[in-house]
C-alpha cells in the first residue's frame, strides 16, 4: 500500500474532479439556454419554431413493456401534429424529448423536472399512478402541464395542472358491472395484480357489482414483479373449485397477465367458469397463442375498454399504426389523443408558454377534439369525460390469432354484436 | 426563461437528501463496519413516519374526519392543501415534531437491529437488513391505513404557504442543506474522534477490538442509533419534499444507489460521500439533460444514461479501486505529536 | 386444494433456483466477489435463446438454446471477469467495492439490452420486452416419441438440463483432478498458487462456467413462463441471493436445498396459507425474506464469516 | 509450585465440548502471579481453547475459571472477551492482528477503555476528548520510545516488520493497567535472532510492569530459554507440568509430540 501516492493521486482527483464538474454544469447550463431558446423564444421571422414536448414514460423497468408500444405513437402524433402545421402553414415544428423513468415514481420526478428546466411546459406521462401522484406536487407549484395517458386513480382526481386521458375506473368498472349481471353472472372471484391500477378496478367492481345484486366470493390480489405466478393462479383454481362461483374477475398486464393466463389454461377448473377482465393486456402479442386463445373461447373471456364503438378514427389509428410498426395496446389511443391535445391546445396558443393560457386552452381544444379513444373533454377533475366502452375478446379469425371487439356498452345500454363459439 | 435556477434548486435538493443518506451509510458501514444493505429500510421509514405525521396529525388537528378524508383519497389531499396554505404555523410545527419523532423512532429501530446484526456477524448483516427493508415494504402494500399500494400524497412541503414556489423552493433548500450541513459535521467530528477511531479498529477487526475491550455490541447499536435516525430524517424531507410516498419508491435501488456514491466518492471520508452523491446525481441529470443530442441513434437516446452512469461507476472502481476521496489519517494526531517532539526521552 | 400444479411450479422453480443458485455461490467463493450483475447471466440466457428463436423462425431446438446460452453466458461472465473483477482483484479491494462495480456492469448490460430489444423489435415485430412461450422442437419430437406429450414440455426441459448439470458438477468437483484443483482454488488461492495449480486460468474458467450455467435457468425459464422481460433475472436473483446467504455463501450442497425450500415456500406454502387461513399472496416477498432473516438470525451461518464471541445473556457453566 | 507465590489466575476442572468432540477435560493450571508460564502441546491438543476459555470466546461446558482482582478471587468464566480485557488480560493472536488501516500510533490509542471521546455526545465536542488524547499521546509515545520505536508511529502494520508488528500488538496492551498476557504462538515465523529479541523484550516488560505471561509455543527449545514453568496439554487433558528442565527429560512428552 503506497499512502503517499494516494494522497497526492487525491488532489490531483480532486482537481480533476471540479474541471470535470465545472465542465458539467457548463454543458449543463449551454444545454439548458440552447434547448429553452429554440422551445420557448421568438426565432427569427420565416425560420422555423421547434415546439418540444415532454414526455417521461416507463422504457425500462416493471411496465416497459407496454411503455415502449406507446413510443411509435408518440411519433405517429407528433408526425401528424406537424402534417397539420404544415398544411396549415405555420412554421411551427413539434419534437418529443423523450425520457425514460424506469418504472420508478423517483425517476419520473426526475425527468419532469429536467424537462421543465429544458423549457418544456407540457409532459406527456407518466405511465403509472404513482409516478403521477410523485410528480403532482412539482406540477402544482411550478403550473407544469402533465398529461398522464394511462392513470385512473381516482385519488388525483383534483383540479390541478395534471390532466389524464383514461377515463376514470369508476365508470369502466361499473359498465363492466352492469354486463356482468346483464350476461346473468352472480358471483364472482376477483383475481387481480396488486398495483394501484387494477386495484382501483377491483375496488371499484366490487362496489358496483353488489350494488347490482351481484357478489364477489373471494378478492385475491397477487403482488407485482415477480417472476412468475404459478402458484397464485393454483390458489385461484382452488378458491374456484371450492366456491363455484359464475366467472373470474380479472386484471393485469401483459407480462403477468401472459403468465397467468397460461398457467390458467392447464387448469380445467378455470377453463370452467367466464372470465371478465378489463383492457390491461388488450393487444400484448405475447397473450396471442394457440394455448391461450383456446382458453379464452372456452371460457368466453370479455374484456371492457374505454374506446367507444363506432369511431372510424379508432380503425384509422389503428391502420397508421401498423406503418409505425406497432399494434394498440393498453392506454395507446390515450397517447395519442394527449399528444394530440396538447399539440393542439399550443397552436391554438399560438405556442405560448405561459400556463394559465395553455392550461384553458387545453380544456378548450379538448371540448372539441375527437381522436381514437373518444370525445377528449375533460371533467373539472382534468379526468376525461367519456361514458362508452368496447367489449373485446380473442380468437382465431381468418388464420390469425387475433384481439376482437364484439359489442359495447354506452350508457349502460348493452350491445353485444358478435357471438363466438 | 431558462431555468437553470429550478434546475439547481430541484438537484440540491436531491443531492442534499442522497448525501445524508450517503454520508450516514458512510459512517455505519465505511467506518462502523455494518454493511447496510437495507438503507433503503431506514430511509422509508423515516419517509412513512412523516408522511403519516404531516397527513393524519395535521388532519385531525384541523377537524377533518380522517376516516372519510385519510391521505389516499381526493377529499384527504385536497383538504391537506387547504390547510397547509392557510395554517403555516401548524404545518411548519407538525414538520418539526416529525422529524424529530422520525429521527428517535427510525434510530430505535435501527438500535433494535444491532442484535440481529451482532448475531449472524459480518459478512451476513448486509442480506439480514436487505431482508428488513423487504419486509417493510411488503408491509406497506399490504397495510391499509399508510395507503397500501396507492401511497399517501398530498404531504404539505412545509414552506408551501409561501406564495411564491422559488422562495418555498429555496426555504426548503436551505432547510435541507443546514441539516445535510449539521450531518457532515457531526460525521466528520465522530470520523476524526477517538470514537471513529475505535469504530475503524471495529471495522477492520471486531473480535480483536472485542478481546481490547472494546463493547462492540454497545457501540456499534449507539452509532447504529444516530445513523439510522439521520436516514429517518433524511426520509422525511424527501416525503415532504416529493409530497406522497408509495411503495414503490422504496426499493433496493436506492440502497445500491447510495452504495455506489460512497465507494466511488471514496470509503470512510465524509468528503467522499459528499462528492459520490455529488458526481451520481448530478451525471443522471445532465445526462437526461442532454438525451435530446443523441435524437439519430436508433433507439431511444435515454436507454445510454443508465449505461454511461454504469461505465462511470466501473471505470472509476477500476482506475481507483478506494474512490475519488479515501480517508486521510486524522490531521489532529499529527499535530499532537508534533507538539510533544522534543519531549519524549 | 389444486396440490398438483402448486407441486410442479416449486419442481420448476427449484431447477431454475439451483441452476443460478450454485453458480452465484462457486463465485462468491472462488474470488469473494458480491456479483450483483449475477441475474444478467439469467436474462442474457433467456434473450439468447429468444433472438434465436426469432432469428429461426419461431423454431428452435432445446440444443441449440442451450450451447448458444452457454456460449454467450459464459463469454460475458468471462470478458466481465477480465475486464473487471481481475483487475480490481490484483488491487486488493473490499468486497464492497466488488459490489458496487458489479452494479455498475449490471446497469450497462441490462440497458444493453433494453436497447438490443428496442433494435429487434422493429427489425421483427415481436414485442421483446415481453415475449412469450418458447417450444422447443426437439423434445415435442421427443415426447411424441415417447407418447408423453401430455406432461407439460417445461417439466421435461427443466428435469433434462437440471439433472445433467448436476451430474456434471457433482463429477467434475468430486471426481475430476480439474474439479479438484478448481475447489482447491475457490478455498485459498494463494496456497492453490503455492501448490502449482494454474489459478489464473482456473479462475477464468471458474467464470465461464458460473455464466455458462446461470444463462441455462434462461433457457428453461422461456418454456416454463408465459412472458420473459429483462427484469426476470432480477426477481429470480433475489431467491438466489437468499438461498447463497443460508449456504454460508460457501456450501454448495445447501445453497441447493436452500434454493429447494425457498421454491417450495414461495410456490406451496403461500399457496396453503392462501387457500386454508386467506393470507393474500401479496406477502410473498415478506415471507421469504422474514424466513431468511430467522434462518440467518437463528442459525448463523458458519463458513465465510461467523458472528461475535458475544453473549447478550450472560452465560455461565454447569456446575 | 512455589507457595509463597501468589497465584493470579487459575483454572478448576475446566472441559469444554464442542457437539459430540471433547476440545478439554477437567483442566485446572495455576498461573502464579509475576511468572512466565509455558503451555505447550501437540497441535489440536486444546491450547487455545483453554485461552479461549480464560478470554471470554467460549463459556467452558464445566468447571470455573478464577482471576484475582485486588487480593480476591473472582469468577471469570462466561464474562464477554471485552469485560475480561477490562481486568487486565491481554491477549494476542497466532497471526499479529493489528488494525490494518489504523497507523501504528492509532494503533496503539485504540486501546485504552473509557476514553472520553468514545461516546458519541463527546466525540462531537472536541475539546471535552482533547486533553485526554493528549496525554494518551504521550504515554503511547513514551512507549514506543523505549524500544526505539518512534519512527514507527505514523506507518501502516503493512509497512512494517514481522517483530515490530508484534512488538506493537504486545505494546498495545500496555496502554491500559494490563496484569496477565496471553500470547499465542508470539515466535511462530520468526527468525532466531529476532525471536530471541522477543523474547528479551517479554522478560524487560514482565520485570518493568510487574506483568505475568501465559505462552502458546511450539518452538519449545526457545520458549524453554525463558519461561518458569511450563504446563503439557495433550488431547485436552493436562498431561504433565513442571520446571522447563523437567519437563524437557519427561518421556511421556517426547512420545506426545513425536510417537504417535
Amino acid at each position: 500500500m503506497n499512502k503517499g501516492a494516494s494522497i497526492t493521486s487525491g488532489k490531483k482527483l480532486l482537481a480533476f474532479v471540479v474541471i470535470a464538474l465545472v465542465i458539467g454544469l457548463a454543458i449543463g447550463y449551454g444545454v439548458g439556454y440552447y434547448t429553452t431558446t429554440l422551445s420557448i423564444s421568438q426565432a427569427p421571422a420565416g425560420a422555423e419554431r421547434v415546439y418540444t414536448l415532454g414526455v417521461t414514460f416507463a422504457l425500462s423497468g416493471a411496465v416497459s413493456s407496454v411503455c415502449v408500444q406507446w413510443t411509435p405513437v408518440v411519433t405517429m402524433a407528433i408526425d401528424d401534429l406537424n402534417n397539420l402545421t404544415k398544411s396549415m402553414g405555420l412554421n411551427i415544428v413539434f419534437k418529443p424529448y423523450i425520457l425514460d423513468d424506469a418504472s420508478t415514481p423517483d425517476g419520473a420526478l426526475k425527468n419532469v423536472q429536467t424537462l421543465y428546466a429544458t423549457g418544456v411546459r407540457i409532459v406527456i406521462g407518466p405511465a403509472l399512478s404513482s409516478q403521477v401522484k410523485a410528480v403532482k406536487a412539482f406540477s402544482d407549484a411550478n403550473k407544469l402541464i402533465i398529461i398522464a395517458p394511462c392513470s385512473n386513480s381516482p385519488a388525483i382526481a383534483i383540479p390541478d395542472y395534471i390532466f389524464r386521458t383514461q377515463p376514470s375506473a369508476l365508470r369502466e368498472s361499473k359498465a363492466l358491472a352492469t354486463y356482468a349481471v346483464h350476461e346473468g353472472i352472480r358471483s364472482v372471484v376477483s383475481f387481480h395484480i396488486n398495483d394501484e391500477f387494477c386495484n382501483v378496478f377491483a375496488q371499484y367492481f366490487k362496489k358496483y357489482f353488489e350494488e347490482s345484486g351481484g357478489s364477489v366470493l373471494y378478492d385475491m390480489a397477487y403482488q407485482a414483479g415477480q417472476a412468475d405466478y404459478g402458484s397464485d393462479v393454483a390458489s385461484l383454481a382452488s378458491w374456484v373449485a371450492k366456491l363455484r362461483p359464475n366467472a373470474v374477475f380479472y386484471c393485469g398486464y401483459d407480462t403477468d397477465g401472459a403468465n397467468v393466463l397460461n398457467h390458467a389454461a392447464d387448469e380445467p377448473v378455470l377453463r370452467g367458469v367466464r372470465w371478465l377482465t378489463v383492457e390491461g393486456f388488450y393487444g400484448a402479442s405475447e397473450i396471442l397463442t394457440q394455448k391461450i386463445v383456446d382458453f379464452a373461447r372456452a371460457t368466453n373471456i370479455i374484456g371492457i375498454r374505454p374506446v367507444p364503438i363506432a369511431n372510424p378514427l379508432y380503425d384509422e389509428f389503428v391502420e397508421k399504426l401498423k406503418k409505425y410498426g406497432a399494434t394498440p395496446t393498453l392506454c395507446s389511443e390515450n397517447v395519442y389523443d394527449a399528444v394530440m391535445i396538447a399539440g393542439l391546445a399550443v397552436l391554438r396558443t399560438g405556442g405560448s408558454s405561459d400556463p394559465e393560457v395553455l392550461r384553458r386552452a387545453l380544456i378548450e381544444v379538448a371540448k372539441t377534439y375527437y381522436g381514437p379513444g373518444g370525445w377528449g373533454l375533460f371533467d373539472e377533475n382534468g379526468d376525461r369525460l367519456q361514458a362508452s366502452f368496447r367489449l373485446w375478446t380473442m380468437a382465431f379469425i381468418n388464420g390469425t390469432y387475433q384481439y376482437i371487439d364484439i359489442g359495447y356498452i354506452a350508457d349502460s345500454n348493452i350491445v353485444v354484436e358478435k357471438v363466438l363459439g | 426563461m431558462i431555468d437553470v435556477i429550478g434546475f439547481l434548486i430541484n438537484w440540491l435538493i436531491y443531492f442534499a437528501i442522497y448525501s445524508m443518506l450517503a454520508i450516514t451509510l458512510n459512517l455505519e458501514s465505511g467506518i462502523g463496519g455494518i454493511t447496510n444493505f437495507g438503507k433503503v429500510a431506514f430511509f422509508g421509514l423515516g419517509a412513512y413516519i412523516g408522511a403519516l405525521m404531516n397527513t393524519y396529525m395535521l388532519l385531525a388537528i384541523s377537524g377533518v374526519d380522517v376516516s372519510k378524508a385519510p391521505p389516499y383519497t381526493a377529499e384527504g389531499v385536497i383538504a391537506l392543501t387547504r390547510i397547509s396554505i392557510s395554517n403555516p404555523a401548524l404545518v411548519l410545527g407538525i414538520f418539526i415534531l416529525s422529524i424529530l419523532v422520525s429521527f428517535t423512532v427510525t434510530g430505535i429501530f435501527g438500535y433494535l437491529l444491532t442484535y440481529p446484526i451482532i448475531r449472524v456477524g459480518a459478512g451476513f448483516v448486509g442480506f439480514t437488513l436487505l431482508s428488513i427493508g423487504e419486509v417493510l415494504r411488503a408491509i406497506y402494500i399490504n397495510t391499509e391505513f399508510v395507503g397500501g399500494t396507492y401511497g399517501m400524497l398530498g404531504i404539505p412541503q412545509p414552506f408551501m404557504w409561501i406564495n411564491n414556489t422559488l422562495l418555498s423552493n429555496i426555504c426548503y433548500l436551505l432547510l435541507s442543506i443546514s441539516i445535510l450541513a449539521l450531518i457532515y459535521i457531526i460525521s466528520h467530528r465522530i470520523l476524526y474522534s477517538p470514537l471513529g477511531r475505535t469504530l475503524r479498529s471495529i471495522r477492520d477487526d471486531d473480535i480483536v477490538a472485542l478481546c481490547l475491550g472494546k463493547d462492540v455490541p454497545k457501540i456499534k447499536s449507539k452509532i447504529f442509533f444516530l445513523t439510522s435516525g439521520l436516514s429517518g430524517v433524511a426520509g422525511t424531507l424527501y416525503a415532504s419534499y416529493v409530497s406522497s410516498v408509495n411503495p414503490q419508491m422504496f426499493v433496493m435501488l436506492v440502497t445500491f444507489n447510495v452504495w455506489a456514491m460512497i465507494i466511488i466518492g471514496g470509503s470512510e471520508s465524509p468528503v467522499g460521500a459528499v462528492v459520490g452523491a455529488l458526481i451520481l446525481t448530478l451525471v443522471e441529470r445532465l445526462l437526461s439533460l442532454t438525451a435530446s443530442f443523441y435524437e439519430y441513434l436508433p433507439f431511444t437516446s435515454d436507454y445510454l444514461r443508465p449505461v454511461i452512469i454504469g461505465l462511470i461507476m466501473t471505470i472509476v472502481l477500476v482506475k481507483y479501486p478506494r474512490g475519488l476521496f479515501p480517508m486521510k489519517p486524522p490531521k489532529i494526531t499529527k499535530s499532537i505529536v508534533k507538539d510533544l517532539e522534543g519531549k519524549i526521552s | 386444494m389444486e396440490i398438483y400444479r402448486v407441486i410442479l411450479c416449486s419442481y420448476v422453480f427449484s431447477w431454475i433456483y439451483i441452476l443460478s443458485g450454485l453458480p452465484l455461490t462457486l463465485s462468491y467463493r472462488t474470488t469473494k466477489v458480491f456479483n450483483f450483475a449475477h441475474p444478467v447471466f439469467i436474462t442474457y440466457g433467456a434473450y439468447v435463446a429468444i433472438i434465436a428463436n426469432e432469428v429461426l423462425g419461431k423454431r428452435i431446438n432445446l440444443v441449440t438454446a442451450v450451447l448458444l446460452a452457454f456460449v454467450v453466458g459464459g463469454l460475458v461472465s468471462l470478458i466481465t471477469h477480465l475486464l473487471v473483477f481481475r483487475p480490481l482483484s490484483y488491487q486488493r479491494v473490499s468486497s464492497n467495492t466488488y459490489m458496487v462495480a458489479s452494479m455498475g456492469l449490471w446497469f450497462i448490460y441490462q440497458y444493453i439490452l433494453y436497447i438490443a430489444c428496442q433494435i429487434l423489435t422493429r427489425k421483427y415485430g415481436a414485442n421483446f420486452l415481453s415475449y412469450p412461450t418458447i417450444e422447443y422442437e426437439d423434445v415435442k419430437l421427443v415426447q411424441d416419441a415417447l407418447r408423453i406429450g401430455n406432461i407439460p414440455q417445461y417439466i421435461i426441459t427443466a428435469s433434462l438440463i437440471g439433472v445433467t448439470i448436476s451430474i456434471a458438477l457433482y463429477i467434475l468437483f468430486n471426481k475430476t483432478v480439474l474439479g479438484i484443483a478448481l475447489r482447491g482454488t475457490a478455498d485459498n488461492v494463494t496456497l492453490a498458487a503455492v501448490s502449482g495449480i494454474p489459478t489464473d486460468r482456473l479462475i477464468n474458467l471458474t467464470w465461464f462456467l458460473v455464466g455458462g450455467i446461470t444463462a441455462l435457468s434462461g433457457v428453461i425459464w422461456v418454456n416454463f413462463s408465459g412472458s420473459t422481460t429483462p427484469d426476470v433475472g432480477l426477481n429470480i436473483v433475489v431467491d438466489n441471493f437468499a438461498a447463497a446467504f443460508i449456504g454460508g455463501l460457501y456450501s454448495l450442497p445447501i445453497t441447493a436445498v436452500a434454493s429447494i425450500v425457498l421454491a417450495l415456500i414461495e410456490n406451496t406454502l403461500l399457496a396453503v396459507l392462501n387457500y386454508y387461513f386467506g393470507v393474500q399472496p401479496t406477502i410473498r416477498l415478506a415471507i421469504v425474506f422474514g424466513i431468511v432473516f430467522a434462518i440467518l438470525v437463528a442459525r448463523p451461518p458458519a463458513g465465510a464469516a461467523g458472528g461475535l464471541p458475544y453473549r447478550f445473556i450472560k452465560r455461565v457453566s454447569k456446575k | 509450585m512455589n507457595g509463597e507465590i501468589q497465584p493470579i489466575l487459575n483454572t478448576r476442572n475446566v472441559s469444554k465440548y464442542f457437539g459430540g468432540v471433547r476440545a478439554l477435560e477437567k483442566v485446572s493450571i495455576i498461573i502464579p502471579e509475576g511468572g512466565i508460564i509455558g503451555l505447550i502441546g501437540p497441535n489440536g491438543s486444546g491450547k487455545t481453547t483453554l485461552f479461549n476459555i480464560i478470554t471470554g470466546f467460549h463459556v467452558p461446558s464445566e468447571g470455573e475459571v478464577f482471576y484475582k482482582l485486588n487480593s480476591k478471587f473472582i469468577r471469570i468464566d462466561g464474562l464477554n472477551p471485552h469485560e475480561v480485557f477490562r481486568l487486565g488480560i491481554v491477549r494476542t493472536f497466532q497471526i499479529p492482528r493489528l488494525f490494518p488501516s489504523l497507523t501504528v500510533i492509532e494503533n496503539l490509542l485504540v486501546t485504552p477503555i473509557g476514553q472520553k471521546g468514545e461516546s458519541i455526545l463527546n466525540a462531537i465536542r472536541w475539546r471535552s476528548w482533547l486533553e485526554e488524547e493528549k496525554s494518551l499521546i504521550k504515554k503511547a509515545l513514551s512507549l514506543l520510545a523505549k524500544f526505539n520505536k518512534l519512527d514507527i508511529a505514523f506507518k501502516y502494520p503493512a509497512e512494517l516488520s514481522v517483530a515490530d508488528i508484534k512488538l506493537v500488538e504486545t505494546l498495545r496492551g500496555l496502554m491500559n493497567p494490563a496484569r496477565l498476557y496471553l500470547l499465542d504462538e508470539p515466535l511462530a515465523g520468526l527468525d532466531l535472532l529476532t525471536a530471541r529479541t522477543l523474547l528479551k523484550f517479554i522478560k524487560e516488560i514482565r520485570d518493568t510492569y510487574k506483568l505475568t505471561f501465559i505462552i502458546i509455543e511450539h518452538r519449545i527449545d526457545l520458549l524453554m530459554e525463558i519461561v518458569e514453568y511450563v504446563y503439557v496439554l495433550h488431547n485436552g487433558r493436562v498431561l504433565a507440568s513442571g520446571k522447563p528442565e523437567e519437563i524437557i527429560q519427561n518421556p511421556d512428552i517426547i512420545k506426545a509430540y513425536v510417537g504417535e
